[in-house]
């Protein structure tokens, strides 16, 4: 189920009656004083169709459970939260979306945008409105340097080469004595960069070791019989494979009806996006696996994520992704910079204020804290480990999982990638 | 001599359609092909206005050989043709049609940026042509709302408004009713002097006009010449009697 | 032999395709969106029969009749938006044919929602074959199998039966088969449900070895586009022998050069169009 | 006679006035709409006027944007006129040899054939990644107009002032020259050969060098527009060459009316603002859409132009005038 924006027009309406959405009037607080009384409009971007739908669709749901909750306990300083949704698509379309969540409905933040071609893109309109984005993903290293050297108003995700570095520098403690690698990925920015990243993390610990074959199928391909041919024949060690859509379900069956990793080891360095689809059957135990910056099973998480999965599998009978933090810790620490912006001020921040008290501030978040650095790039950790079986579902999980932070896996503040990683100390 | 065709053979396959024609058409002629089906006239209209490569032979047009090189280029030089199926601009009307022949008459039709409107040649010349064809009050009427009859003067009008030398009409009276099938003609004859076109050739089935206008008749039969002459050679010819004017009396 | 298994499923989009341009001289961009809405009543229809306890080494059944009955939405769309277009320009034709495109796509998307959904593992039940020192799924040499016997049985219905003798009159010369008393509506609803069901069956025959994704259809129509261009348009023999180049060199390009792998299929269809228009098999209609 | 003159006088004045009165985002639509106004001018002149329709027309909308993002970015050209006169160039070298190859063919072959190219293109800015920045694609710098920087102006200003003026003014300018293109001796050529090609070329004209043509002046359209379209955007990237934008030509083009000369306009402005509409309230705005071109293709061919002159044709006051 997606929010339309109709619903929440509705809820709206019906929220300047009863002054809260989604919850009954006994929740109502009332606003702080120079709180203004009316809800706080929060701008949302989410791809709908296409690809990445389910990975917008993912960051959705969580921004809506925490919409949820907090209205529910009295919103933001008493403010209710009416999120307005509107449709990432093309960049062309999408920029003229945020320019009417800006201009239209003069919402007070943006928060969403996925794909690397839009984010891209917006970096440098949402400098030019001057109103706050939060970005969920999507960043490459093109985009950092090029068009966002200097972000005042947005505030990225984490790079987008985070997992295949930690999927780097894991793949020697676990698998001993690979010399030859292939890889395949997406025929874009991303599954590009994935690649080049985990090649040059890979070198620094074993400098012998042969890339044997590249691949680089057209995003939204579902055939890859052929590739998998082509994979058989270079008879590398190990297979790295950067897919996270539907794509990474496929080629795992297709592997595994040729029984492709009896030969080779395999790592999935984001398939964890798709990972209640990668079922028992046709995926082996052992492969590395990254999950992102969110691990649902998690034994170490907290009573939120624990919530938050149990109700999640309750309403979409689906197991959460990772998108669903990188959306939820995006709201959360818009509203726990307006608090700390009020408590300094008296009064709801303007939106230069709100970017100040965004910058370093620490949250809780579902998969733990997760904070903003002073440059607007985000902190957390990413989660990566061996494929198991041994669990109640009927897909596979991970153990030991691996927690990495991106305060060792993401290049600083500055830095230029390739650069940074040449100069570690191993 | 100013069209000529000589020894053309034309065959599809195994099937000779044209089996070594020749004939010629002078100056201030006029014309008419006629034969039983089959005969191969539509072949040899084809061949006559250079819409067909030849299998042998040669075809040429005021010494020029003419063989497969497009209605573009023969009415470049000076050969305009019409059609037995009637062909118009169904969206244009009366008036557009015949300025588009004067346009490519003048090689103005790659003018992109100059006003048809305000071109007093233009307007004047397709004008001049729609009055001698009795179309002027009509001018501005879309040709697909046209009666059948004004639609084939139309098709020649415009073929005429290309003021040719020469101009071949295929059946220039088909799908006119019997009645209007003089007047037509009548119209066609006094435009073609008024315009300065010399030859007419025409292919015609039905024999009132092609012995009431022709100044020569070019009899065919199984893709040869059967007979070649004045329209009182031609009707004593019994050959001619026998395999293509017996049935007379029923048009085609 | 991946690029064979590719071309069988190519084959039966390709073969509605040609079907449906053949006698009704549409083209029907829609294939692919028709082909996706297969996949998504394949896994349905799969998912049915094991939630009620099905066999799993059954699975196939509820997978053919699943697609077979879904293709039945193309006497809808036939009878409801297409017939009123047969005497239009084929422009109009090729653009209400988008219109279904853009439509199915988000009835998919409404129904089944925009995560990929699959059968699980359930073809890996079948083994495993050698062919050609290769490993091959045994269901992927079943679908292969299946897309010949069609191929077979389509060129059987055709050229030996009464209802083929029909079609291809139609597809020669319309006025000639009404006046000889066929009556065309009832053909063009019928081939126009033909040429659906062989794309939904083409999208349920392949969902096992794959994911259903909405994208799917959209990804697929440049590829069965370029079959039918390699092919000639309304060709049955060149919906095969264009699926078979299309599927066989794709592989290739991967295994040598795997950055033409797209751009090589594009450059055939532009060389094939410009030196030979009409396709390999183009002049025989059906 | 006069009644469309009076129209044409108002929605001028309309246009004019506009962003004194609305709100800044419709301002900012506007653009786009002009944009795409200008491709569909001259994609109406390849369907409109000369029978051809181009499945591919994407291709030249990608040429020009792609050419003014090169420009700004690399070349440090900033001035939009050199970027649009630059623009319109490349589309016609590329138009050249693309145009001659596809117009020896008509009808389906010709929408494929072009069709075909154009994801040739789309392939290539995809691919060619280290020219074309791949699906990130490239920024398009903001441009000067008439030599004024704007410094002072934020984009949302410059964009609904400065630029929104410019956009209008390359609009009016584009529809004056095709106005003068379809009233010309050119035209009416055209026109001919979309009515019957064999009747044409009888009467001296060449069918495929006037197409040739007609397929250049198209593809000139779509580049200006294409760069046009790209500096609201700021970005250019593959998916304005994807073939289901060229798609999207076809039914803007369709829902205004492609046998009427202003028909395009109308299309482009009513499908802008009713994509804006319906995707702000109905996630599935892609069926809403669907469901919109079917009814128009198979109730109203003549689109939205056919629809207002059969309603004027049917008023009292009209009727009572003939």
């Amino acid at each position: 189920m997606t929010t339309t924006r109709r619903e929440f027009l509705k809820t709206a309406a019906g929220a300047a009656a009863i002054g809260a959405v989604g919850a009954p009037a006994r929740a109502r607080a009332q606003a702080k004083p120079g709180v203004p009384a009316d809800p706080v409009k929060i701008g949302i971007l989410a791809i709908r169709a296409g690809i990445a739908a389910p990975v917008g669709t993912a960051g959705l749901r969580g921004t809506e459970w925490w919409v949820e909750r907090v209205n529910k306990a009295g919103g933001i300083l008493g403010r209710q939260v009416q999120l307005v949704v509107e449709e990432e698509s093309t960049p062309k379309d999408t920029i003229e979306r945020y320019r009417k969540l800006i201009l239209q409905d003069k919402v007070d933040v943006v928060i969403g945008g996925i794909s690397t071609g839009v984010t891209l893109a917006l970096g440098p309109v949402a400098e030019e409105m001057e109103v706050p984005w939060l970005s969920w993903d999507g960043t490459t290293q093109k985009g950092v340097e090029e068009t966002m050297p200097n972000p005042r108003w947005s505030f990225r995700s984490v790079d987008n080469e985070v997992e295949a570095i930690v999927a780097g520098q894991l793949t020697p403690k676990y698998f001993k004595g690979v010399k030859t690698v292939a890889g395949i990925g997406n025929d874009y920015s991303y599954g590009h960069d994935c690649w080049e990243t985990y090649q040059a993390v890979l070198r620094r610990y074993n400098p012998d070791v042969k890339f044997v074959l590249e691949l680089f199928p057209k995003l939204g391909v579902t055939d890859f019989t052929s590739h998998i041919a082509a994979i058989q024949q270079a008879k590398p060690d190990l297979l790295m494979c950067s897919f996270w859509s539907g794509d990474a379900t496929i080629i795992m069956k297709q592997a595994a009806a040729v029984g492709l990793f009896k030969t080779m080891k395999g790592v999935f360095t984001t398939a964890g996006g798709v990972h209640d689809s990668l079922k028992k059957e046709f995926t082996p135990e052992g492969l590395l696996l990254g999950y992102n910056t969110m691990y649902f099973d998690d034994p170490k998480g907290g009573p939120l994520l624990r919530q938050f999965v149990r109700e999640y599998k309750a309403k979409y009978n689906e197991y959460p992704a990772y998108e669903c933090d990188h959306a939820y810790f995006n709201i959360e620490s818009y509203k726990a910079a307006v608090e700390k912006a009020y408590a300094a001020s008296g009064k709801w921040p303007s939106k230069a204020e709100v970017v100040r008290a965004l910058e370093g501030i620490e949250v809780e978040s579902l998969s733990g804290k997760r904070s903003w650095r002073q440059d607007h790039v985000q902190m957390c950790n990413f989660f990566q480990g061996i494929t198991t079986h041994k669990n109640a579902y009927d897909f596979v999980t991970i153990n030991p999982i691996e927690v990495v932070s991106t305060k060792t896996a993401m290049k600083p503040a500055g830095a230029k990638l390739m650069e940074w990683i040449n100069s570690w100390k191993i | 001599m100013i069209l000529e065709a000589r020894d053309v053979r034309k065959s599809y396959g195994a099937f000779v359609a044209l089996d070594g024609v020749t004939l010629a058409i002078g100056e201030d002629e006029f014309v008419s092909i006629i034969g039983p089906n089959g005969a191969g006239k539509s072949t040899l209209i084809n061949v006559l206005t250079g819409a067909l490569e030849l299998s042998a032979g040669s075809v040429r047009f005021r010494d020029r050989d003419i063989a497969g090189i497009g209605p573009v280029a023969l009415a470049r030089l000076g050969m305009a043709r019409s059609f037995q199926l009637v062909q118009i601009f169904p969206e244009l009307t009366v008036l557009e049609t015949l300025q588009a022949a004067v346009v490519s008459r003048l090689g103005l039709s790659a003018k992109l940026f100059s006003s048809l409107r305000s071109d007093p040649r233009v307007q004047a010349d397709a004008m001049e042509v729609a009055a001698l064809f009795g179309l002027a009050d009509r001018a501005r009427t879309p040709t697909r709302a046209l009666p059948q009859g004004d639609k084939k003067l139309l098709d020649v009008a415009s073929a005429f408004t290309l003021r040719p030398q020469i101009i071949l009409l295929d059946e220039p009276t088909s799908g006119v009713s019997t009645a209007d099938k003089h007047a037509v003609m009548e119209i066609l004859v006094r435009a073609a002097r008024q315009i300065g076109l010399r030859s007419i050739v025409q292919v015609e089935h039905d024999m009132d006009i092609v012995f009431g206008y022709s100044d020569r008749i070019i009899a065919l039969h199984q893709g040869r010449v059967l007979a070649d002459g004045a329209p009182a050679a031609i009707q004593a010819d019994a050959r001619v009697v026998e395999t293509v004017i017996g049935r007379r009396a029923a048009p085609c | 032999m991946g690029g064979v298994f590719h071309a069988a499923i190519l084959f039966l989009v390709a073969a509605g395709l040609q079907l449906v341009f053949g006698v009704q001289k549409i083209f029907n961009l829609a294939c692919g969106s028709f082909y996706a809405l297969g996949a998504y009543t394949g896994v349905a229809a799969v998912g049915y029969f094991i939630g009620r306890g099905g066999s799993p080494a059954l699975f196939i059944v509820p997978l053919v009749l699943g697609g077979l009955a879904v293709g039945l939405v193309g006497f809808v769309v036939e009878r409801g938006l297409l017939r009123f277009v047969y005497d239009r320009d084929e422009t109009f034709q090729l653009l209400l044919t988008f219109a279904l495109v853009l439509m199915l796509e988000d009835l998919i998307r409404m129904t089944w929602g925009a995560a990929p959904t699959s059968t699980g593992g359930l073809y890996l039940g079948y083994g495993q074959a050698h062919v050609l020192g290769t490993v091959v799924p045994v269901y992927n040499l079943i679908v292969i199998a299946a897309s010949l016997t069609i191929a077979l049985a389509m060129g059987w219905l055709l050229t030996r039966t009464a209802f083929g003798r029909i079609v291809r009159a139609a597809a020669d010369n319309r006025e000639m088969a009404e006046a000889l008393g066929v009556d065309l509506r009832r053909v063009y609803a019928r081939v126009f449900t033909l040429g659906t069901m062989l794309g939904t069956l083409g999208g349920a025959l392949v969902i096992p070895a794959t994911a259903a994704m909405s994208e799917m259809g959209i990804e697929l129509i440049v590829e069965a586009f370029a079959v039918v261009v390699i092919g000639g348009l309304g060709s049955m023999r060149g919906a095969f022998v264009g699926a078979l180049v299309v599927g066989v060199l794709r592989s290739l390009a991967i295994a040598v050069y795997p950055e033409l792998e797209m751009l090589l299929i594009y450059l055939i269809v532009i060389a094939v169009l410009l030196w030979r228009p009409r396709g390999f098999f183009g002049a025989a209609a059906a | 006679m006069r009644a469309p003159f009076t129209v044409l006088a108002a929605v001028g004045a309309a246009l004019l006035v506009l962003p004194q009165f609305a709100a800044p985002y419709y301002v900012t639509l506007m653009l786009p709409f002009m944009a795409y106004a200008v491709v569909l001018l001259g994609f109406n002149l390849l369907f409109g006027y000369t029978g051809l329709v181009s499945f591919g027309h994407a291709l030249f909308i990608g040429v020009g944007a792609y050419t003014g993002a090169v420009l700004t970015t690399r070349f440090g050209v900033r001035q939009m006129e050199v970027v649009l006169l630059a623009a319109g160039a490349a589309a016609a070298v590329v138009a050249a040899p693309v145009g001659a190859l596809c117009v020896r063919y008509v009808k389906i072959y010709f929408g494929m054939l072009t069709l075909a190219f154009g994801m040739v293109f789309y392939t290539f800015l995809l691919k060619f990644y280290r020219l074309t920045g791949g699906d990130e694609g490239m920024r398009m710098l903001r441009p000067s107009l008439l030599g004024q920087e704007w410094a002072g102006f934020s984009k949302t200003a410059y964009l609904i002032g400065p630029y929104y003026y410019f956009s209008l003014a390359v609009l009016v300018l584009a529809t004056g020259i095709m106005w003068r293109i379809v009233g010309s001796p050119f035209g009416l050529c055209l026109k001919t050969i979309r009515d019957n090609p064999v009747k044409a070329e009888s009467l001296g004209l060449s069918v495929p060098r006037h197409r040739w043509y007609a397929f250049m002046v198209s593809a000139v359209y779509a580049g200006v527009g294409g760069a046009l379209l790209a500096t609201p955007t700021g970005n250019v990237d593959p998916t304005l060459a994807y073939w289901t934008q060229s798609g999207n030509v076809v039914f803007m083009v369709l829902l205004g009316g492609f046998s009427s000369f202003f028909g395009p306009i109308l299309g482009a402005f009513a499908f802008i603002f009713l994509q804006d509409a319906v995707m702000s309230v109905f996630p599935y705005w892609r069926l809403v859409f669907g469901a919109v071109l079917a009814a128009l293709v198979i109730a109203a061919p003549g689109g939205l132009m056919g629809l207002i002159g059969s309603i004027a044709r049917r008023s009292p006051f009209e009727a009572a005038r003939s």
